[in-house]
């Protein structure tokens, strides 16, 4: 990854939220939902974000966009911090960020026809100068969404949950985005609108270059729509690399439990009963364990995981990895 | 799998027909569904949100609010009763004592000001008239069963103490406590991680044979449905449109949703660059198309699919397709 | 909904489909808020219409034909110094409505600004709102009442103004709560996204949707401030005479002897007061009922 | 839960000296003063003026505010000179009656608001439902003093079932404390109902939109599909849940123990605090004013503290935060 | 009691009190002997209970043998609502109470079985009290005007029922007293709306802006009445007089307060800043008719004082000193006739009507009918007896 497409830059991003407690409502410890985390995205590409529930991957994608003040860290847009902005600069990019969310039902203004939930954010940004031109690029988008322009006066109420996706979709692509962030996008949807979600996503990024952070629990979904994928684990990444090294030849052991835990009607899989079943439950982020997070649910945890938390280390180009017994996956 | 069709099966569901009378019109819910589970067996129930999975499992103990819902037709013949016609007190002693229940939400499935313990020793109390200790000691047992650790902290703490994973077995313990013949699981695993949700799967296949009841599997999710069920039926648009054993419906589906079903949800081994795709909405059950509910999406609909729908035939043993053109075999296409 | 230019696409109406169309399609259904709809609409039209078009006048004094039970003449009878009361009753019913209007006016504006502000950006100017309504909430409304009427005089105005200050904390709380749960709601997440500034995801995303539990409580306002204008008349505090209201007529049935002889002078105000209070609650609940969905049939 | 309680008393000691500061300023700017009703016409102006003086020295509200603090951390809250006895005592006569009375109000409205309020949320939109809901809103739409007259009319003045006035027979005064006490309920009756009546429409309302919400949860769904009676489902399982607004809406019903009925007192000539604050506030009579309101205001806070607190009583989630 | 005057007889109708009991240090002192009285009387305080009873028994060694009482005591009860007074009584929970002297209630008395009335014309009045300073109300023409253009004697069947209950107020000496100057003598007033019309046309009032409203040299005609809730009569005057005075082109504005708040605005406040035009309000008279320090003495109109009109005429101060030195009642007599006719006639302030007091008596109680304006129940007690 040369310096120069290195599109999206995520340096040591931190995301505590105080607990409050004591009589005076003090800060008396942190939830590090999201602890020093680093990644890049090249421009064009889809990088999948997977980990389980409380494993901070929905807070990653919303602090990347400041939709909350992050702790610590920076990301770099084409090479400028967003998180430095003043508001007004700020704003501008927001032209270029998007994000997409998962409930169909409390992502759509229940008050508001379509064509104003759409369109709304060009006349703010100034995109178009009256309603009329609006109007027309509502029609379009919602045309390449796969929506029927007629509808463009209906309310939110009125349409399907595959239909109100779509909606949202084209709402993100208004201002003609180049950074979308799908969070967990097509998790409420069911399966046959599902796939044609997918599809329109694939054939937008495709048609506009678009680059995506896909953020899902859905390692299937995550498989088939990013090129590289990044598994999170209590507020850190703990396997980083391209698609072919996270789903073939994984190292970190809570990737190989996640990859053979998740339930597949291919019937050689199904026949093999070796299957890895992780014990205990995932801790708590207000105290997560010390050294290796993992090291409490990891079947190969010894004394150093106890004691020390993992470096990561580059094991082949691009292929990142946090723990201290890799070599011991392998036989 | 065949030698289990000789014996007698536990529950009957003869045309069953659950309709919804609401404010926007007549919804058929359930719209004439017959099937059997047999004993020991795991029969999953697949569908998309409004096929009325949910509303037939709920069916099979009146669990239906009514109204809006209301029986319409059909029998459910379950241990020599039918179901629909037995009185309310008859219908409660079988309740939790011989089917019982699990739910999608474990965060809301558990009464949130009662202890875990109290909420399973009311199941002992109310089936098998335990007194107070015999019933907390019995709780104990259970919540061991289903794998809690230390279980005696556990029945004095309350649901919100504890994580979706554990609630879910605690879920469990309280509808095995009475080892019922028929454990109805709507949706088990479907608010839970990839890793707890293996976990639960795991422990429901292991006090299946320890406790030998039968499971209905009622889920959105094919893989869940090919690693649980011994047999799977398909629904769609309240009917049941295939009924078989669950090699067969991955290998050799025949009507064309199961085969559209499958063929889009991605799969680890799936290397396609577009995923095939059912074009068009999940079915309004308020204004259905006339003939087959499917025959809008349906790649072989015909003028035929278009005015009436096919009986559930038995194409093959043991293999019942609701299709004019199973496996999408050619015809003239009209 | 007009047709739109673009490729000569002509939109449906949405008036049909519009959330409030379909908050009157739910409300129409409950047949006792449509009959205390159509009660209250009656006694406004009264209200309106009979001071204007009764030949008798609010304060005329005719002793000849004083204490008259209800006759042609006098279709309400008359009090003990021979006023038409069937004129005072409507003209009094324009005030106590008008104050009440008035108050509920005052106090949601008061309210709804103040909820909003503390609702929308929280933190200190949450905690600072809410003491002060806090400290509002525990007044005696009595003492403040006597003495802010001694003080800038005894007039409807002052009435409107003391009941309106004493009682905007409850829309307060009501507003901020509603905004506080909307403000998590994704679609506001969206408009911060898409950089849409403050005041229009205020105007146009938080206020619609709060607007709705706003009239909900103005209808339930009404009914209370109806009921405390006559009971403040009962402690003397109410309207000047000899402008009537509802409140300071039905003081006559305070006297036992009244109450069993002269009933003309207390059964009109009393029916009025009775019936606005238990319309306007009635509408307000089957307003709250019809405003969210999941509370339906 | 130790934490959370000192905090909120920490935050009502500001706000209950903030509000008593607007009532001196308040007091201040009010006409007429504590001799202004003394009508006797051999008063002389200057015999007026220097009582006036004695009573309520003119100066400014902040110096009389601290005063009359350093006084009340004392414990004496000052001498009511139209009762010629100290506030508290005045006060003290007074608090019982309104006391009792609210009390059995309240308790009135909850043994029948809250069951009314259950019976119409499982039949909702059913004819019970329908009717119940209008007999409460009747409830609101009475005025007080209106309902009160008429009771009072109908059973005590021509049926003569109930007594006309006052709190006691004066004549069992030297009775034994039994006979006393059913002296004093007999009398409350009639006022306890007219109180009640109001409050059950609350009672009612809140307890029906509670149960909804708490009827259609999953939880109710598990309970049925558990095999247990419809009855422990509603009584055991959902009003369990649906009871936490209702305790808070207790909490806040406190204050209103103490700080009486005007309306119902009058009519039926019970020696309640209510009335006291009328009276205090027409005879301008401050010390008994300022003593009256210090308590009412001190309930309100404590009564928003105890909402809370038997919020978390009654739901364990809060209970271990 | 320091210079000799006749009218310090009035000064003897407290009773007295003994020095050593009531010596105190403060205040709080002697007001807290209030709760524990020395019970040298007829009655003593037996017990009592704050706002609902107070118990007195006859005192046995009461220094007078011969009028001791014969009845074991009295037990007064509080009844707040005025309208119960006659239900309690019809009921036996009382045997005599003072309602209100008004038709409706005499009405009921007599129709109750078992119970009889007692009334008679009471020492004092109600008037109406012009504020004298003001430009609109100095001319006395102009308050003789308004006084015609009110009909006094509806008004007192209205608010009273009937008019044997009440009598036409005319002169601020009660009917009753020694010192009246009998009604030929005095000016009714009677209700005629030409004549008021016309004085205030010769006062030169006349409406120059034709607004309805008269005014004279900028002045507009325009009155506040002050009127207190606690009683109705005023509310009902004020009605009536808006209607009347209103088609004799006078603009009234009513306002209504507390009865402490009227008080304090018209004689609490400082001279100059007494802020009404008319209010309205009863006063009670002694057992003399000396009138110094009360509404109509020129020296009371100060901080506090109980002339409130701000009326100064030298004349009538001058007969007011002459009364309080003349010993001869007779003289006295004719002193203060001619002082209450001056007052009938420069009307400052004007007498609305002499109110009678009825009691309700049960006919069990004998002995309690020659109750009287200036014998009081409690003088009668020793010769009641009860069936």
């Amino acid at each position: 990854m040369t310096e120069t497409n290195k599109f999206i830059d995520v340096r040591h991003l931190k995301q505590y939220f105080p607990i409050k407690g004591g009589v005076f409502q003090s800060t008396v410890g942190y939830v590090k939902a999201v602890d020093d985390i680093s990644f890049t995205i090249n421009k064009g590409e889809v990088m999948g974000l997977v980990g389980e529930s409380g494993c901070g991957k929905s807070t990653t994608g919303r602090t990347m966009l400041k939709l909350i003040n992050p702790t610590e860290g920076e990301m770099l847009y084409e090479g400028v911090d967003i998180f430095k902005l003043s508001n007004a600069e700020l704003k501008k990019y927001r032209t270029k960020m998007q994000i997409v969310f998962q409930d169909p039902y409390s992502s759509l203004n229940p008050r508001l026809p379509i064509y104003d939930i759409i369109g709304e954010a060009m006349l703010e940004h100034g995109i178009v100068s009256n309603r009329e031109e609006m109007m027309q690029k509502v029609f379009e988008l919602m045309d390449k969404c796969g929506l029927f322009p007629e509808q463009a006066g209906r309310y939110p109420h009125q349409f399907s949950g595959g239909q109100r996706q779509r909606i949202c979709i084209a709402r993100a692509l208004a201002l003609n985005p180049e950074f979308i962030v799908c969070d967990e996008a097509v998790s409420a949807l069911d399966v046959s609108i599902q796939s044609q979600i997918i599809n329109l996503l694939k054939d937008l990024q495709e048609s506009m270059g678009l680059t995506y952070l896909f953020i899902s629990h859905d390692l299937s979904v995550v498989k088939f729509i990013s090129d590289s994928v990044a598994v999170m684990y209590l507020g850190e990444i703990v396997e980083m690399g391209t698609k072919e090294q996270i789903f073939n030849h994984y190292l970190h052991p809570y990737t190989e439990a996640l990859l053979s835990a998740a339930p597949s009607f291919d019937p050689r899989k199904r026949q093999n009963s070796k299957r890895i079943i992780l014990q205990g439950d995932l801790p708590s982020p207000s105290n997560p364990p010390t050294g290796c997070r993992f090291h409490t649910r990891c079947p190969l945890a010894n004394e150093k995981c106890k004691k020390e938390s993992p470096k990561p280390i580059e094991v082949e180009p691009g292929h990142m990895v946090k723990c201290h017994c890799i070599g011991v996956l392998s036989e | 799998m065949s030698e289990m069709m000789e014996k007698k099966p536990l529950l009957e569901v003869k045309n069953l027909k659950t309709y919804f009378h609401s404010a926007g019109g007549l919804v058929k819910a359930v719209d004439d569904v017959s099937f059997d589970v047999y004993e020991g067996e795991t029969l999953g129930i697949v569908g998309e949100s409004g096929c009325g999975k949910s509303i037939t499992c709920m069916s099979l103990a009146r669990l239906v609010e009514c109204p809006p819902g209301k029986y319409e037709g059909g029998e459910i013949l379950f241990d020599g009763q039918d179901m629909l016609k037995i009185s309310d007190a008859e219908l409660r002693k079988i309740r939790g004592n011989k089917i019982s229940y699990i739910f999608q939400e474990p965060m809301t499935s558990l009464n949130p000001v009662f202890k875990i313990g109290k909420q399973i020793e009311e199941v002992l109390r109310v089936h098998r008239n335990m007194s107070k200790e015999e019933a907390k000691k019995e709780a104990i047992h259970a919540l061991d069963l289903v794998r809690i650790p230390n279980p005696e902290r556990i029945v004095n703490e309350y649901p919100f103490a504890l994580s979706g994973g554990m609630r879910q077995r605690v879920m469990i313990a309280m509808a095995l406590a009475c080892s019922p013949k028929l454990l109805v699981a709507d949706e088990p695993t479907t608010a839970l991680d990839v890793t707890i949700q293996a976990q639960v799967l795991d422990l429901m296949n292991d006090l299946k044979k320890e406790i030998d009841t039968s499971i209905l599997f009622i889920t959105h999710d094919l893989s869940v449905i090919a690693e649980m069920a011994d047999r799977v039926m398909v629904m769609y648009a309240g009917k049941v449109v295939e009924l078989a054993d669950v090699n067969t419906i991955f290998e050799k589906p025949l009507h064309p949703y199961t085969i559209g079903l499958i063929s889009s949800r991605p799969d680890m081994s799936t290397t396609s660059d577009r995923l095939n795709v059912i074009p068009g909405n999940v079915p309004d059950l308020s204004d259905l198309p006339t003939g087959c509910a499917f025959n809008p999406r349906c790649p072989y609909a015909s003028d035929k699919c278009r005015e009436g729908i096919s009986e559930l035939v038995e194409v093959e043993p043991n293999h019942f397709v609701r299709c004019y053109y199973p496996g999408g075999e050619k015809h003239d296409g009209n | 909904m007009t047709t739109m230019s673009g490729n000569g696409m002509t939109l449906e109406s949405s008036k049909k489909y519009s959330y409030w169309g379909g908050v009157w399609d739910r409300l129409r259904k409950n047949k006792l808020a449509m009959v205390s709809l159509v009660v209250l609409f009656i006694i406004i039209l009264c209200c309106i219409f009979v001071p204007i078009f009764s030949k008798y006048t609010l304060s005329e004094v005719t002793m000849a034909d004083r204490d008259q039970a209800p006759s042609a003449v006098h279709w309400l009878g008359t009090d003990n110094i021979g006023r038409d009361l069937f004129t005072r009753l409507f003209y009094g019913g324009r005030v106590s409505l008008g104050v009440a209007v008035a108050v509920t006016a005052l106090e949601c504006i008061i309210g709804v600004i103040l909820g909003s502000l503390a609702g929308f950006f929280g933190g200190k100017v949450d905690t600072a709102i809410m003491r002060i309504s806090e400290i509002f909430m525990c007044f005696p409304f009595l003492m403040i009442c006597i003495t802010l009427q001694a003080v800038f005089g005894n007039s409807i105005r002052t009435l409107i103004i003391i009941l309106s200050v004493l009682s905007w904390p409850s829309i307060a709380r009501i507003v901020r709560g509603q905004i506080l749960s909307l403000r998590e709601m994704d679609y506001m997440e969206a408009c911060r996204a898409l950089g849409i500034s403050n005041k229009r995801q205020i105007f146009k995303h938080l206020f619609p949707n709060v607007l709705a539990y706003i009239i909900v409580y103005i209808t339930l306002s009404m009914a209370s401030v109806i009921l405390t204008e006559t009971s403040l008349s009962f402690l003397g505090l109410g309207v000047n005479p000899p402008t009537p209201t509802w409140g300071n007529l039905i003081q006559e049935a305070r006297n036992l002897y009244i109450l069993q002889h002269k009933w003309w002078y207390w059964v009109p105000p009393g029916l009025m007061i009775f019936l606005s209070i238990l319309c306007f609650n009635i509408l307000g609940d089957g307003l709250r009922d019809a405003i969210d969905p999941k509370m339906q049939k | 839960m130790k934490n959370y309680i000192i905090r909120r008393l920490l935050q009502i000691i500001p706000v209950f000296l903030g509000i008593l500061f607007i009532l001196f300023f308040i007091i201040d700017k009010a006409p007429g003063s504590i001799t202004s009703n003394i009508m006797d016409p051999t008063m002389t102006p200057e015999l007026k003026a220097a009582l006036q003086e004695k009573l309520d020295p003119s100066l400014p509200f902040y110096v009389k505010f601290f005063n009359w603090l350093s006084e009340a951390m004392k414990g004496n809250f000052g001498y009511s000179f139209k009762h010629y006895r100290p506030v508290i005592d005045v006060i003290g006569d007074n608090i019982g009656c309104t006391f009792a009375l609210s009390l059995v109000a309240l308790i009135i409205a909850m043994l029948i608001g809250i069951p009314c309020g259950i019976i119409s949320a499982t039949k909702q939109y059913s004819l019970v439902d329908n009717g119940l809901t209008v007999l409460s809103l009747v409830g609101l739409a009475l005025p007080t003093f209106f309902f009160g007259l008429l009771l009072l009319k109908v059973l005590a003045v021509d049926m003569k079932l109930f007594p006309i006035f006052g709190l006691m027979n004066p004549l069992n005064a030297k009775a034994d404390f039994w006979t006393k006490l059913g002296d004093q309920a007999y009398h409350l009756v009639l006022p306890a109902i007219v109180l009640g009546f109001a409050e059950i429409a609350s009672f009612m309302r809140y307890t029906r939109s509670s149960m909804l919400e708490v009827i259609r949860s999953d939880y109710i769904r598990t309970a049925r599909a558990k095999g247990l009676s419809e009855k422990i489902v509603i009584y055991r399982h959902a009003f369990r849940n649906a009871m936490i607004p209702i305790v808070t809406l207790i909490g806040f019903r406190l204050p209103g123990l103490i700080s009486g009925a005007v309306m119902t007192e009058t009519i039926f000539s019970l020696p309640g605090v209510g009335k006291l604050s009328v009276e205090a506030v027409s005879t301008r009579n401050y010390p008994l004013l300022l003593g009256i309101n210090a308590m009412l205001t001190l309930a309100t806070l404590f009564g928003t503290l105890v909402a809370d607190i038997l919020y978390a009583a009654v739901d364990p989630r809060i209970k271990y935060h | 009691m320091v210079d000799p005057s006749p009218a310090n007889i009035q000064n003897f109708t407290y009773g007295i009190l003994e020095d050593e009991y009531y010596a105190h240090g403060s205040f709080e002192e002697l007001s807290s002997k209030n709760n524990a009285p020395m019970g040298a009387g007829k009655l003593v305080l037996e017990g009592w209970e704050p706002k609902q009873y107070v118990s007195l028994v006859a005192n046995n060694d009461y220094w007078d043998a011969a009028n001791k009482l014969k009845i074991e005591g009295v037990l007064f009860t509080n009844i707040e609502e005025d309208a119960l007074l006659l239900a309690a009584l019809q009921n036996g929970d009382i045997d005599f109470c003072q309602p209100q002297a008004k038709a409706e209630n005499v009405e009921q008395v007599e129709a109750m079985p078992g119970a009889h009335l007692v009334s008679y014309l009471a020492n004092g009045y109600t008037f109406m009290c012009f504020n004298t300073t003001r430009p609109t109300l100095e001319q006395k023409e102009v308050r003789q005007a308004l006084l015609y253009a009110l009909d006094r004697p509806s008004f007192l069947t209205a608010e009273y029922g009937s008019d044997q209950l009440v009598s036409l107020g005319m002169a601020p000496i009660s009917k009753t007293s020694w010192a009246y100057p009998g009604d030929d003598a005095l000016n009714r007033y009677d209700y005629d709306l030409e004549k008021a019309a016309q004085m205030l046309e010769d006062a030169g009032w006349t409406d120059t802006d034709g607004d309805g409203i008269r005014d004279k040299n900028g002045v507009p005609l325009e009155l506040n009445w002050l009127v207190y809730h606690e009683a109705t009569w005023p509310g009902t005057l004020s009605g009536m007089a808006y209607d009347s005075w209103g088609k004799i082109g006078v603009k009234l504005n009513i306002q209504q307060m507390d009865f402490n708040t009227v008080a304090a605005t018209t004689m609490d406040a400082a001279p100059g800043e007494k802020d009404f035009d008319i209010y309205t309000m009863g006063f009670s008279l002694s057992i003399d008719p000396d009138p110094t320090g009360g509404l109509f003495d020129a020296d009371a109109y100060s901080a506090g004082g109980y002339n409130a009109s701000g009326f100064r005429d030298e004349k009538s101060q001058e007969l007011m000193k002459a009364g309080l030195t003349e010993f001869d009642q007779d003289k006295r007599a004719e002193i203060y006739k001619e002082w209450a006719v001056l007052q009938n006639e420069l009307v400052p302030t004007a007498i609305v009507a002499y109110r009678s007091e009825i009691w309700a008596v049960s006919d069990r109680v004998h002995g309690l009918d020659d109750i009287g304006v200036y014998t009081d129940f409690t003088q009668l007690l020793q010769n009641v007896t009860l069936d």
